[in-house]
C-alpha cells in the first residue's frame, strides 16, 4: 500500500512550497503542495473524532475524502476551514504554518466551501446568496453604502458582473430572484456551489455535494466540478459517498475510518485496498 | 470609595448576622416566586420552544379568578377547583385559537403571539375583575398567616409562615415536575416536541393534546404562584411586572431546565436583595433590583451562553 | 352640551384602588349639581373622564384629546401636571390640580394657568414636620422619607432637604419604584437596618397597601409613620385593621356623612342609580375629598360666571374664577360642605390658598382627627416657591411672567 | 392587468439594481410622497397631526431601526425604548448645554450616542444567541431607564425628574417646545424620516445588508464564507441604535414635548417590536404599515363607541382597546406571520399573474 | 415477489393536487397505490414532489402551509386526508422524514421510545419491540445512551427508522433513507427494510433518489417529475426501460458511464416530448 503512495507524499522538506507535482491519468499536470495537514487530532470532550491524521493537498488536484459515516470527514473539512481548531497537529498552507484563525479569516485567504446540510441564507434570493460569496472582495465604507454613491455603487456593479458569470456558468439564471427557501434540494446545492465559486477561491471544499441527487443531477454537478477545476485551476477537496463519482472525478483519495486514516492514494489503488473494502465499501466497486 | 465597595458591606454583614439572614430569607422567598413563574415558562418552552410571555398574566388571571369567585360567596376550596377549570379552558382556548394556526412559525412570531395573549388577558381581566388591588384569601385556603420570630445571636429574624409554606410547595412542585418530565411517556413526548415539531408529529405525538396539557400545567403553576405572591402583596395587575423577573431567572438557569429555573430563581432572589441592601442603597441610590437580575444573568451568560443548566447548544455544520 | 370639564381619571391599573373613590366623589358631585340645579348658573356640567391609568404618557394623550372645548383640565397626577404645564401658556386652559402637582404652582405670577388648591405638597410636608415636632425635638433624629419614585414622590424633597438642614435631622429618602410597589421588602429591610425615628410616606396606589403591610410585618411602630393625604385611604388600612392602629396621615379634607351635600348626593345621584360608588366608600376620606375637589371647581365656575356675566364661560374666565375663590366658613356651610374642608381663598398671585390640614389617625376601623387644623409655615415655603418658580420660568424661556399680580 | 411587470426589461445591472425596478411601484411611491408633503398638511387637523401623522412617522422610524437589528441582522432586541431614551436624553443635554445648536443637527447627532451605547450592549451578542440575547437588551432596557431616573445631571436636576423640551427655533421658526406648530414639526419629522429611510434602504440592499442577512439566516455559515461576525453584529447594533436614537430624539422633541424615564420603559419597546413584526421583519416598508396599524388602531377604536353612541366608560374603552389590540396582534400573526409587508408582496404576486390563478 | 395486480391495495392516492402558501402549485394530479406487504418506490429528481406526496399522505403538510386542494387519499378504504397525523399513526401509517429529524437532545433510546407514543399495549410489548429494533440495528444498541444530536448521519437514519418501527406500523413512508449514507450503510439499511418487510409484513412506500438501490429492493415503482407521475411499473420492468437506464441509473448502452464523460450535451427525455 505504501509503495505507490510515497510518490505523492511531500513530507521530506518542512514547509517547502512545492516539488514538482505529478501528472494524472488523463494527463493533467498537478502542481506542488498547497496545503499540508500534519498529525491532526481533534477531540470533543472525551470523543476523539480525528486521530493523528496527515495528508497533503496539491495545487490543482481534486482530492477526495471518503469514509463511513462519523469517520470524521466533515470534521476534517471544518478544521481546514477554521471552524474547529485541532487539539493537536499543524496545518501548513502555501508553505507557511497557519496560526489559529477565525473561519472568516480562512475564507479571506481564498478557501471557500459548501456544507453537508445545506447552509444557504434562506431569507435571501439566489442572487443575494451568491453575492454574499463576494463579500470578501467588497470594501466600501458605510457612508458610501448609505448614500449608494461612489465606491459602494461601483463595487456593486462590478461584483454583480462576476456573480452573473457564475450564475451563467452554473445555469441558474432562471431562479436568480427566487428566495432560496423555496428551491428544491438539488438547486439549493447548486446555489451553494455558486456562492462558493463567487468568492473565486483558490481552494474549494465540497462536503457531499451530491448527496440526495439522482444520477442526472449528479452528472450535472460533476460537470461543474470538473469545469471549475479545469477552467480556473481551483484545487478541490471533495467528500462524497457515491463511489462512482469519487472514483471518476478524484485524482487522489484519503480514506478515513473512526477518525483514523486507513488509506491514501489514487482511486484505483484505494478501491482495491482491503482495509477500505472492509471498513467502507463492503464490496469492491 | 473602594472601602465602600469592597470592605464595608462585608463588615456590615458580619456585624449584624441576623439582619443578613433576614435579607437572605427575603431574597429566598422572592426568589422562590420568581422561580415559580419561571417554571411555567420552562415547561412551555420545552414542549414548544414558545417563549411564553403570558405566564405573568396567567398568574394574575388565576389569582383574580380565585379571589373573584370567593368574593361571590363560593367556598375557598371550590374556588380552587373552579379556577383550575378556568385555567384548563384557557389552555384549550389558547391552543385552539392561537397555537394551532401558528404551528411551525419562527420562535419570535410565537413569542409575539404570547404578548398578544397577554394584552388580551389584561384587558379582559380588567373588565371582569376591575383594576383594584384585592386581598388574597390566604386564611380561607388554610394557609397559616402568623410569623415565626427567631432570635439568632440575640438579633431578630422574622419568618412569615405563608412564606415558609410557599417554599415547601415550590419544592414539591419542582420534584413532581422533574419526575413527570423525565420518567413518563408524556414527559418524554414533551421534550421530543421541543426538539423537533415535525418529527414529533410524524411519530404521532399530538401537538394539540400536549400543548393543552402543558398550558394547563402552566396554569396550575400560575395559580400556585398567584396564591403565594398574592398572599404577600395582594392581587392586582401590578403583579404582572414580576413576570419580567422570571426572564433573567430563566436565562440564568437555562431555558429548558427545571432545576435551572429553581436554582436561578433562588440565586437571583438572594443576590439582588444582597446587592440592593449592601451596595445599591448606600452607593447607587437604591432601586437596583430593577436591573440587577438582568445584569447578573448577562454576566453568567457571557461565560455559559446556554445558562447554568441549559442544554448545550448543538452547533454543527 | 354644557361646560366641558374633562377629568384625566384612572379606574384601572395599580393606581385604580386609590383613584376610583376620588373619581367617584368628583363625578357624583357634578352629577348632583346637574340633577339638583341643572348644572351651574343654569348651564349643565359636561363632566367626563379620560382613562390614563396614572401613566404620564397616556395622561398627556388624554390632555391633548380632551382639550379642544375644555374650560379646565384635571390631570390627577403630578407627573402629568408637570408635563402639561409648559403647554398651558399656549393652550390657555387652566389646570386644576387640587392637592398635588408642582408646589411652586402656588406662584400665580409665573404659573398663570395652574392651580393646586387648597394645599401644596410642601405645605403638607411642613404640617407633618410641625406635628412631629410637637411630639418632641426633631434635631438629631432620623427621618425616612419613603416615596414613590415618580415626580409625585420627589416633589417634597426640596422642602424636606431644606428643613433637614435647618432643623438638624437626618433625612433618608427611600424610593419605591413603580415596579416594586407591591413588593417593598428591600425598602423595609433598609428601614429595619437604618432604624429611623419616623417614616414619612409619600405613597400612592398599590404602594400604600404594600408599605403598610410591610410596616406591620417588620413591626415598625405605627404611630411613627405618617403619610401625605394620598396615603390615607381607608381601604389600604382596612387590610391590616387593628395592626394599623396609630398610623397617621395629613389631610385637608374630612368625611362628614351628616353634611347636607352628602344627603343631596345620596338622594339625587346614588339612589338614582347614577353613581358607581358604594355606601362603604362614601364614608371614606377619599370619596369625600373627590367631592370637595369638584366643589372647589364648581365654586370657581360660579365665581367666573358672576364675573363674566354669562353662564357660558371661557377658560380664561374660569382662570379668573379660580384666582378669586373665597371659600369662607360661611360659604362652605352654604354649599353644604361643613367640616369637610378648611376655609381658604386664592388670588392672582396665590394659586394654592394654603388652607392648612388636620392629622388623621387610623383607629383600627376608620380615620379620626388626631389634631386641630395645623397651618404650614408659609414664609419659608413661599420663599422657596418663588425661587423655584423663577428657576422654572428661566429654564423654559420664553415664559411670560405677570408681575402685576396683587396679593 | 394593471400590475404588469412583463415587458419591463432591464438592460444593465445598474437598472436592475434601481430602487424601484418595477415602474408601478415608483409611481405609487411618488403619489404617496406628494400626498405626504402637499396633501396631508392641508387636510389634516391639529388632532390628526398629534395623534396620527407625527407619531406614525416616528414610530415607523423606530421600528425601522429595530428591524435593521432584528429583522435584517437577526438579533432580537427588547430594549428599543431604552435606546430611544439615550437619543432623547443626549439630544436634551446637547441643546441645553449648547443652546445655539441647530435642533435638527442635534437630533441627528444624538443618534450617535445611542449608537455607542447600542454597541456596548451589543457586545454580548458575539457569544449569546437567540432568546438568550434578549437578556442583554433587557439589561440595557432596565439599566438605562434606572439610570435616566437616578442620574440627575441627565435631566438637569429638574423637579419632575423629566426632561422638558425647550422652545427651539430654526430659521426663526419654533420647531420644538410648547410654542412650536404641529405642522412645522410634521415637516421636520417627515424630512428626517425620509432621509433615514432612504439611507436604510441603501444599506440593506448593499454589502452591509447582505452581511446582516447572512448573519441572521445562518451565522455559522456566514462566518465560514468570510463574514466577520463581530463586525456584522456590531455594525447592526450601531446602525440600528443610531436610527432608534434619532427616532427617540424626534419622539421627545418633535412630539411628546417632555419625557420622564418611564416613557422609555419596556411597554414602548414592545410596542415598537409589534410594529416591526406586524409590519414584517426584514422589510423596510412593513414598518410603515405596522405603525399605521398599531398607532392608528387605538385612535380609531377610541372613536367607535362615541360614534355609535354607546355609553361605555372611558376605562372600559381603554380595556377593550387593550383587548382588541392584543387580539388583532394574534390575528395578524395568524393570517400572515411574515407581516403586512409579506401580505402586500403576496397581493403583488397575485396581481402580476392576474387573472390567472397560479 | 409480489404481484401488484393481485394483492390487496392498502393505500390509494387519487389525483391529488397540493398548493403551498396558497400560490405555489407543487403536485399537479398524482395518483398511486401501495399494495399490502409490498415495497413501493417513488422515484424522481429533485423537487419532483416526492416529499410533498409523502407528507400529503401522512398529513404533515399543514405545518408547512401546504394543503391538498384536490383529489383524495384513501387508506384501507377510508378517506384519511382530514385526520391528524397522530390518528394516522394509530391507524398504522408512519413517516420517516427526509433528513432524519431525530430529537437531538433526547438519547437514542428515548428517541426510540417516543416512537411508541401512540401505543397502548403496555410496557412489556414496547420493551420487546425495543429489543427487536436493537436486533435489526445493533449499532443503535451501542449508542443507546448518546444524545441523538451528536451521533453520525448513519446512526441518525437508523434511529429514525427504528423509531418508526417502534409504533408497530403497517405502512412506513420512508423519505430518502439513503441520503448522505456511506454505500455500505445504504445497502445495510435497505437490507433491513427488506427484512422488516418480509419479517414483520410491513409495507413500505419509499421516496428515493438512489434509483439503483431502490429498484433493486422495491417491487413496484413510480416516477415523478414536476409534480406528475410520468411512468410506473414493476421495478424489474423499470430497470430495463432505456430512459430510466440513462437518466436514473446512469447507464449508457455500453455499461456505466463515467462521470468524467458527462460534459457532452445531454439528450432530452423521451416523455417530455
Ligand atoms: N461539535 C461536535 N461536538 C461533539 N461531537 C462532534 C461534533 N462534531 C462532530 N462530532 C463527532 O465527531 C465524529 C465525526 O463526525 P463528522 O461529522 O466529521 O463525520 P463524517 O465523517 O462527516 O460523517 P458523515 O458521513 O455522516 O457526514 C462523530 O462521532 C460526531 O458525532
Ligand atoms: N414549504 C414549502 N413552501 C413552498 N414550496 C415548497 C415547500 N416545500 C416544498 N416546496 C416546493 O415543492 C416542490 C416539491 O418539493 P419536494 O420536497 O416534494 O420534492 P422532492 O421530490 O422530495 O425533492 P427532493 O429529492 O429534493 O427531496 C419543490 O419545488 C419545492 O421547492
Ligand atoms: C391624587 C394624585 C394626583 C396624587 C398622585 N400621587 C400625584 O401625582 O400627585
Ligand atoms: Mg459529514
Ligand atoms: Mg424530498
Amino acid at each position: 500500500m505504501d509503495g505507490a503512495m510515497r510518490t505523492y507524499r511531500n513530507d521530506e522538506k518542512e514547509g517547502a512550497v512545492s516539488d514538482t507535482g505529478y501528472i494524472t491519468a488523463d494527463g493533467r499536470q498537478i502542481g506542488g503542495t498547497l496545503m499540508e495537514l500534519r498529525n491532526i487530532t481533534l477531540k470533543f470532550g472525551g470523543v476523539v473524532a480525528i486521530k493523528d491524521i496527515s495528508f497533503d493537498i496539491r495545487e490543482g488536484e481534486i482530492r477526495a475524502i471518503i469514509g463511513p459515516n462519523g469517520a470524521g470527514k466533515s470534521s476534517m473539512l471544518n478544521i481546514i476551514s477554521g471552524f474547529y481548531t485541532p487539539s493537536e497537529g499543524e496545518l501548513w498552507y502555501k508553505g507557511a504554518k497557519r496560526p489559529p484563525m477565525k473561519p472568516y479569516e480562512v475564507a479571506r485567504m481564498g478557501i471557500a466551501r459548501t456544507f453537508q446540510n445545506i447552509a444557504l441564507f434562506e431569507g435571501m434570493s439566489v442572487l443575494d446568496n451568491v453575492m454574499t460569496g463576494r463579500l470578501t472582495h467588497m470594501k466600501a465604507g458605510i457612508a458610501s453604502q448609505a448614500l449608494w454613491w461612489g465606491r459602494a455603487r461601483d463595487e456593486e456593479i462590478a461584483n454583480r458582473a462576476v456573480v452573473e458569470k457564475v450564475i451563467d456558468f452554473l445555469e441558474i439564471q432562471a431562479i436568480r430572484k427566487t428566495p432560496v427557501g423555496r428551491l428544491p434540494y438539488g438547486l439549493k446545492k447548486r446555489v451553494e456551489l455558486a456562492r462558493a465559486l463567487a468568492a473565486e477561491p483558490s481552494m474549494l471544499l465540497l462536503d457531499e455535494p451530491m448527496a440526495g441527487m439522482n444520477v442526472e443531477e449528479k452528472e450535472d454537478m460533476s460537470r461543474f466540478i470538473l469545469d471549475v477545476n479545469d477552467e480556473f485551476g481551483t484545487t478541490i477537496v471533495l467528500i462524497e459517498h457515491d463511489m462512482g463519482v469519487v472514483m471518476d472525478l478524484s485524482d487522489r483519495v484519503v480514506v478515513m475510518d473512526y477518525g483514523k486514516k486507513i488509506g491514501d492514494g489514487p482511486p484505483d489503488e484505494v478501491r482495491n485496498n482491503q482495509d477500505v473494502i472492509d471498513a467502507y465499501l463492503g464490496v469492491a466497486h | 470609595m473602594l472601602n465602600d465597595i469592597f470592605i464595608k458591606p462585608f463588615i456590615d454583614m458580619v456585624e449584624a448576622p441576623d439582619f443578613l439572614l433576614q435579607v437572605l430569607w427575603e431574597g429566598l422567598v422572592s426568589g422562590i416566586l420568581y422561580a415559580l413563574i419561571a417554571l411555567g415558562f420552562v415547561l412551555i418552552f420545552r414542549s414548544s420552544r414558545i417563549f411564553n410571555f403570558a405566564q405573568g398574566i396567567m398568574v394574575v388571571f388565576a389569582a383574580l379568578t380565585l379571589v373573584g369567585l370567593h368574593a361571590m360567596g363560593v367556598p375557598a376550596w371550590i374556588c380552587v377547583i373552579l379556577t383550575l377549570g378556568v385555567m384548563f379552558l384557557l389552555a384549550v382556548t389558547i391552543e385552539r385559537v392561537v397555537l394551532r394556526p401558528l404551528v411551525g412559525q419562527p420562535d419570535i412570531i410565537l413569542f409575539m403571539a404570547t404578548i398578544g395573549i397577554t394584552l388580551f388577558l389584561i384587558g379582559l381581566g380588567e373588565i371582569i375583575f376591575g383594576g383594584e388591588n384585592k386581598v388574597m384569601i390566604t386564611e380561607e385556603l388554610g394557609i397559616p398567616t402568623d410569623s415565626v420570630v427567631l432570635e439568632p445571636w440575640g438579633g431578630l429574624l422574622i419568618l412569615e409562615q405563608k412564606d415558609i409554606t410557599a417554599v415547601i410547595v415550590a419544592a414539591l412542585l419542582v420534584v413532581a415536575l422533574l419526575l413527570f418530565l423525565n420518567k413518563t411517556r408524556m414527559g418524554r413526548a414533551i421534550r421530543a416536541l421541543g426538539d423537533d415539531h415535525q418529527a414529533a408529529l410524524s411519530v404521532g405525538i399530538s401537538l394539540q393534546q400536549i400543548w393543552v396539557l402543558v398550558w394547563f400545567i402552566a396554569g396550575i403553576i400560575a395559580l400556585v404562584t398567584g396564591i403565594a405572591w398574592g398572599a404577600r402583596a395582594g392581587v392586582s395587575f401590578a403583579l404582572e411586572v414580576i413576570a419580567y423577573k422570571a426572564l433573567p431567572v430563566l436565562m440564568l438557569g437555562g431555558l429548558e431546565s427545571i432545576t435551572g429555573a429553581i436554582i436561578g430563581g433562588l440565586l437571583i432572589g438572594m443576590m439582588e436583595k444582597l446587592f440592593e441592601i449592601y451596595w445599591g442603597q448606600p452607593l447607587l441610590g437604591g432601586n437596583t433590583e430593577t436591573w440587577f437580575a438582568f445584569v447578573l444573568a448577562l454576566i453568567v451568560l457571557l461565560f455559559r451562553p446556554q445558562g447554568l443548566f441549559g442544554e448545550r447548544i448543538i452547533e454543527r455544520v | 352640551e354644557g361646560l366641558s370639564t374633562p377629568n384625566l381619571a384612572y379606574r384601572t391599573g395599580p393606581f385604580a384602588a386609590t383613584g376610583i373613590p376620588l373619581m367617584n366623589g368628583q363625578a357624583d358631585y357634578m352629577a348632583m349639581l346637574n340633577a339638583r340645579d341643572g348644572g351651574i348658573g343654569g348651564i349643565p356640567i359636561d363632566f367626563f373622564e379620560c382613562e390614563t391609568g396614572y401613566s404620564t404618557e397616556k395622561g398627556v394623550e388624554c390632555y391633548e384629546k380632551t382639550k379642544s372645548n375644555a374650560i379646565v383640565s384635571q390631570p390627577w397626577s403630578t407627573g402629568i401636571t408637570l408635563q402639561v404645564l409648559p403647554k398651558t401658556n399656549v393652550d390657555q386652559i387652566p389646570i386644576l390640580a387640587s392637592g398635588y402637582g408642582f408646589s411652586p404652582m402656588a406662584d400665580g405670577k409665573v404659573f398663570h394657568w395652574a392651580f393646586n388648591t387648597p394645599l401644596s405638597y410642601w405645605d403638607g410636608a411642613s404640617i407633618i414636620l410641625k406635628y412631629i415636632k410637637e411630639m418632641g425635638d426633631l434635631s438629631g433624629k432620623k427621618v425616612a422619607f419613603l416615596h414613590l419614585d415618580h415626580p409625585f414622590g420627589k416633589e417634597p424633597l426640596p422642602y424636606l432637604e431644606m428643613k433637614a438642614e435647618s432643623e438638624g435631622f437626618e433625612l433618608l429618602p427611600i424610593p419605591v419604584g413603580l415596579k416594586e410597589m407591591q413588593n417593598q421588602s428591600a425598602q423595609w429591610l433598609q428601614v429595619r437596618r437604618e432604624r429611623p425615628d419616623y417614616v414619612i410616606m409619600w405613597g400612592w396606589g398599590a404602594m400604600n397597601a404594600g408599605a403598610i403591610t410591610e410596616a406591620v410585618k417588620t413591626k415598625f411602630p405605627m404611630d411613627k409613620m405618617l403619610g401625605v393625604w394620598w396615603s390615607g385611604h381607608d381601604a389600604d388600612l382596612r387590610l391590616v385593621g387593628e395592626d394599623g392602629k396609630g398610623y397617621k396621615s395629613v389631610s385637608w379634607s374630612f368625611p362628614n356623612s351628616d353634611a347636607p351635600v352628602m344627603a343631596d348626593v345620596k338622594k339625587l345621584v346614588v339612589d338614582a342609580g347614577k353613581s358607581q360608588t358604594s355606601p362603604e366608600e362614601m364614608d371614606g376620606v377619599f370619596y369625600s375629598r373627590g367631592l370637595v375637589i369638584s366643589a372647589i371647581l364648581a365654586e370657581g365656575i360660579t365665581v367666573a360666571q358672576e364675573h363674566a356675566g354669562k353662564p357660558d364661560i371661557s377658560p380664561a374666565d374660569l382662570r379668573w374664577g379660580l384666582e378669586n375663590l373665597n371659600l369662607t366658613q360661611a360659604r362652605l356651610d352654604e354649599l353644604g360642605l361643613s367640616g369637610m374642608v378648611p376655609p381658604f381663598s386664592t388670588s392672582c398671585a396665590n394659586h394654592t390658598g394654603h388652607s392648612g390640614g388636620w392629622i388623621l389617625e387610623w383607629d383600627g376601623a376608620k380615620f379620626v382627627k388626631a389634631s386641630d387644623l395645623i397651618m404650614p409655615e408659609s414664609e419659608a415655603i413661599s420663599e422657596l416657591e418663588t425661587a423655584k418658580a423663577r428657576e422654572y420660568a428661566e429654564a423654559n424661556a420664553p415664559w411670560p411672567v405677570n408681575e402685576d399680580c396683587q396679593m | 392587468m394593471l400590475y404588469r411587470t412583463a415587458g419591463q426589461f432591464k438592460t444593465s445591472y445598474q437598472a436592475d439594481q434601481a430602487l424601484f425596478p418595477v415602474r408601478q411601484d415608483a409611481v405609487l411611491l411618488a403619489i404617496i410622497l406628494a400626498f405626504a408633503w402637499g396633501g396631508l398638511p392641508l387636510l389634516a387637523s391639529e388632532f390628526a397631526f398629534q395623534t396620527l401623522l407625527i407619531p406614525i412617522l416616528i414610530y415607523s422610524l423606530a421600528a425601522l431601526g429595530l428591524n435593521l437589528l432584528t429583522g435584517f441582522a437577526g438579533q432580537l432586541s427588547l430594549g428599543t425604548a431604552a435606546f430611544m431614551g439615550v437619543g432623547a436624553y443626549a439630544c436634551y443635554k446637547m441643546v441645553t448645554l449648547m443652546p445655539w445648536m441647530n435642533p435638527v443637527v442635534a437630533i441627528l447627532l444624538s443618534g450617535g450616542f445611542s449608537a455607542g451605547v447600542g454597541v456596548a450592549f451589543g457586545i454580548p451578542s458575539l457569544r449569546i444567541k437567540g432568546f438568550y440575547l434578549a437578556i442583554a437588551t433587557l439589561a440595557a432596557q432596565f439599566f438605562l431607564v434606572w439610570l435616566f431616573e437616578k442620574w440627575g445631571w441627565l435631566y438637569n436636576y429638574n423637579a419632575s425628574g423629566a426632561i422638558q423640551v425647550p422652545n427651539l427655533t430654526m430659521f426663526g421658526i419654533y420647531v420644538s417646545g410648547p410654542q412650536a406648530d404641529s405642522r412645522v414639526q410634521y415637516y421636520v419629522v417627515l424630512a428626517v424620516v425620509m432621509l433615514m429611510t432612504w439611507m436604510c434602504i441603501n444599506l440593506t440592499r448593499g454589502t452591509l445588508g447582505r452581511t446582516w442577512k447572512a448573519t441572521r439566516d445562518m451565522d455559522i455559515a456566514a462566518e465560514l464564507i468570510g463574514i466577520n461576525l463581530m463586525r456584522s453584529k456590531l455594525t447592526a447594533f450601531a446602525v440600528s441604535s443610531y436610527v432608534v436614537g434619532v427616532a427617540g430624539a424626534l419622539f421627545v422633541f418633535m412630539w411628546r414635548g417632555a419625557a420622564e424615564p418611564n416613557l422609555f420603559d419596556i411597554p414602548l419597546s414592545f410596542r415598537i417590536l409589534f410594529i416591526a413584526i406586524i409590519g414584517g421583519l426584514g422589510s423596510v416598508m412593513g414598518n410603515y404599515l405596522g405603525a399605521i396599524l398599531i398607532v392608528g388602531l387605538p385612535v380609531v377604536l377610541g372613536t367607535v363607541p362615541e360614534a355609535l353612541g354607546i355609553p361605555i366608560s372611558s376605562a372600559t374603552v381603554e380595556h377593550l382597546n387593550v383587548m382588541i389590540v392584543g387580539a388583532l396582534i394574534v390575528f395578524f400573526l395568524i393570517i400572515e406571520p411574515h407581516g403586512l409587508a409579506r401580505l402586500w408582496a403576496l397581493i403583488r404576486e397575485k396581481l402580476i399573474i392576474w387573472p390567472f390563478p397560479h | 415477489m409480489l404481484d401488484a395486480g393481485r394483492t390487496e391495495t392498502l393505500l390509494e392516492v387519487n389525483n391529488i393536487e397540493v398548493i403551498y402558501n396558497h400560490v405555489i402549485l407543487v403536485l399537479k394530479g398524482v395518483s398511486l397505490s401501495v399494495p399490502l406487504g409490498g415495497i413501493t418506490a417513488l422515484l424522481g429528481g429533485n423537487g419532483a414532489g416526492k416529499t410533498t406526496t409523502l407528507k400529503a399522505i401522512s398529513n404533515l403538510l399543514h405545518s408547512e402551509r401546504g394543503e391538498v386542494t384536490k383529489g383524495s387519499i384513501v387508506y384501507r378504504g377510508e378517506r384519511v386526508q382530514d385526520l391528524d397525523p397522530a390518528a394516522l399513526v394509530r391507524k398504522g401509517v408512519i413517516q420517516v422524514m427526509e433528513g432524519r429529524h431525530c430529537f437531538g437532545h433526547l438519547t437514542i433510546e428515548e428517541n426510540l421510545l417516543t416512537g411508541a407514543f401512540t401505543r397502548r399495549d403496555g410496557k412489556a410489548a414496547i420493551e420487546r419491540d425495543l429489543e427487536m429494533v436493537y436486533d435489526y440495528f445493533p449499532r443503535l444498541k451501542e449508542r443507546r445512551k448518546s444524545q441523538a444530536g451528536y451521533t453520525s448521519g448513519g446512526e441518525q437514519q437508523m434511529c429514525a427508522i427504528g423509531r418508526a418501527l417502534m409504533s408497530r406500523p403497517e405502512t412506513v413512508l420512508l423519505d430518502e433513507p439513503s441520503m448522505g449514507l456511506a454505500p455500505q450503510l445504504v445497502e445495510q439499511i435497505f437490507q433491513i427494510v427488506k427484512a422488516v418487510n418480509e419479517g414483520e409484513g410491513v409495507s413500505f412506500l419509499l421516496a428515493e433518489q438512489n434509483t439503483n438501490v431502490a429498484l433493486r429492493y422495491a417491487h413496484y415503482g413510480y416516477i415523478l417529475e414536476s409534480g406528475r407521475v410520468v411512468m410506473d411499473g414493476l421495478a424489474a420492468d423499470l430497470r430495463e426501460n432505456p430512459d430510466v437506464k440513462e437518466f436514473y441509473l446512469g447507464m449508457s448502452d455500453d455499461g456505466r458511464k463515467s462521470f468524467r464523460d458527462v460534459r457532452s450535451y445531454r439528450r432530452r427525455k423521451r416523455w417530455l416530448a
